[in-house]
């Protein structure tokens, strides 16, 4: 499942239903990205994505990671649009017989979609707003796993 | 006329989102956006940037059918 | 929150409290363990603990988790007494500032809850039962962490 | 008198979960052990087996108290 979301959704929810019915998988992990306030400093984070564009690049990487980790299952929700602080950016659930492949998959995804997927993320705060553009440490990340 | 699509920064540098432009080859189409608006032209031709046409990333010149949609995207962040 | 539950409990849930008012935790990650049916070779798994020892024991690792990753928080809970394919075995959450130390800190944790805390496992099959101890792998995946 | 409890697989070996023997050290608890039940006392020597002395792992042999608790703790393995 990958979808783009301008309401705000329910991780708990995502990760129950994801986890249903899995007599084989032994292992789901996730991670879920929250808005950071940043002391004050971010009041709002507005995310853009190229719809269409977006799911289908999202989804040639999560099939790379089915085959690399063999995964049984993956769930990529993003949210798009204007953030508050404490609401879910991101969540990604990945299921694998075991919990190495589930953890890395789940953190090769995170890599992915904080330095490659097609988003582009503004924060808006009490000076004014910036476009924010992947860190050093976002693309050192992403090449641990070439 | 190709559809123009504008993402991130390069948005708010021009003012506009979307544009119907009449160009054969994205050579062409650079080319009168620098006439318009060099700001943009330059920043367009960042580190970084990538173009897709019709949804698909490519590198290089490549000429524009008739309904071709380019969009200029930015460095991508998301999460 | 260190908790041991002899009945199911609801993984969603629990991901929902603890994400909840953050406003600058930025990263929760999750593992749930399930119970594999082993393709019929398993039909309930049975889990002991020694009530109070083992609670302190896992508190006194995820103490440590929290020092060593920087954690904002965690939170774990182990189910004791019978448990069908299917069901939620564990549930470990980790919050902090940034993804790599939550991520991090949830894999610390279950390798240390598969390896050595005080937990005994038996599994019930068509074929009987049998304790199972930690696997070779479980061992090696510990050591990463010395 | 000592409580001692066994976990895991020590309590199906033994047939029993509890049991109050008065020992005035661990050395002397094994060896009565031994005395009633050989292959359990043997198992409880094991690779990988830890004794909690009150709630606390403990090395070698010990004085034990009169009210205290001994647990036998075959390899663990949670998750």
């Amino acid at each position: 499942m990958i979808r783009l979301t301008e309401a705000p959704f329910d991780p708990g929810a995502l990760l129950n239903e994801f986890s249903q019915g899995r007599t084989e998988t032994g292992a789901v992990a996730t991670f879920t990205g929250i808005a950071r306030a940043e002391k004050g400093s971010t009041t709002v984070l507005e995310l853009e994505a190229y719809p269409g564009f977006t799911e289908a690049e999202i989804g040639r990487i999560a099939e790379q990671a089915r085959r690399r980790f063999g995964l049984h299952d993956f769930a990529i929700l993003h949210r798009i649009g204007k953030i508050a602080p404490g609401e879910a950016i991101v969540f990604v659930a990945t299921a694998a017989g075991h919990r190495r492949a589930a953890f890395e998959a789940c953190d090769f995804l995170m890599d992915y979609l904080k330095s490659k997927a097609p988003f582009w993320k503004k924060e808006h705060g009490p000076d004014g707003e910036r476009w924010v553009e992947p860190t050093a440490q976002d693309l050192a990340d992403r090449d641990r796993w070439n | 006329m190709a559809r123009v699509l504008l993402f991130g920064r390069f948005r708010d540098l021009a003012g506009w989102r979307e544009r119907e432009i009449a160009a054969g080859s994205l050579s062409d189409l650079r080319a009168l956006l620098a006439a318009g608006d060099a700001e943009l032209a330059e920043a367009l031709e960042g580190k970084g940037v990538q173009v897709a046409v019709d949804q698909a990333i490519v590198k290089g010149d490549m000429a524009l059918s008739a309904s071709a949609e380019v969009a200029f995207l930015p460095p991508m962040s998301g999460g």
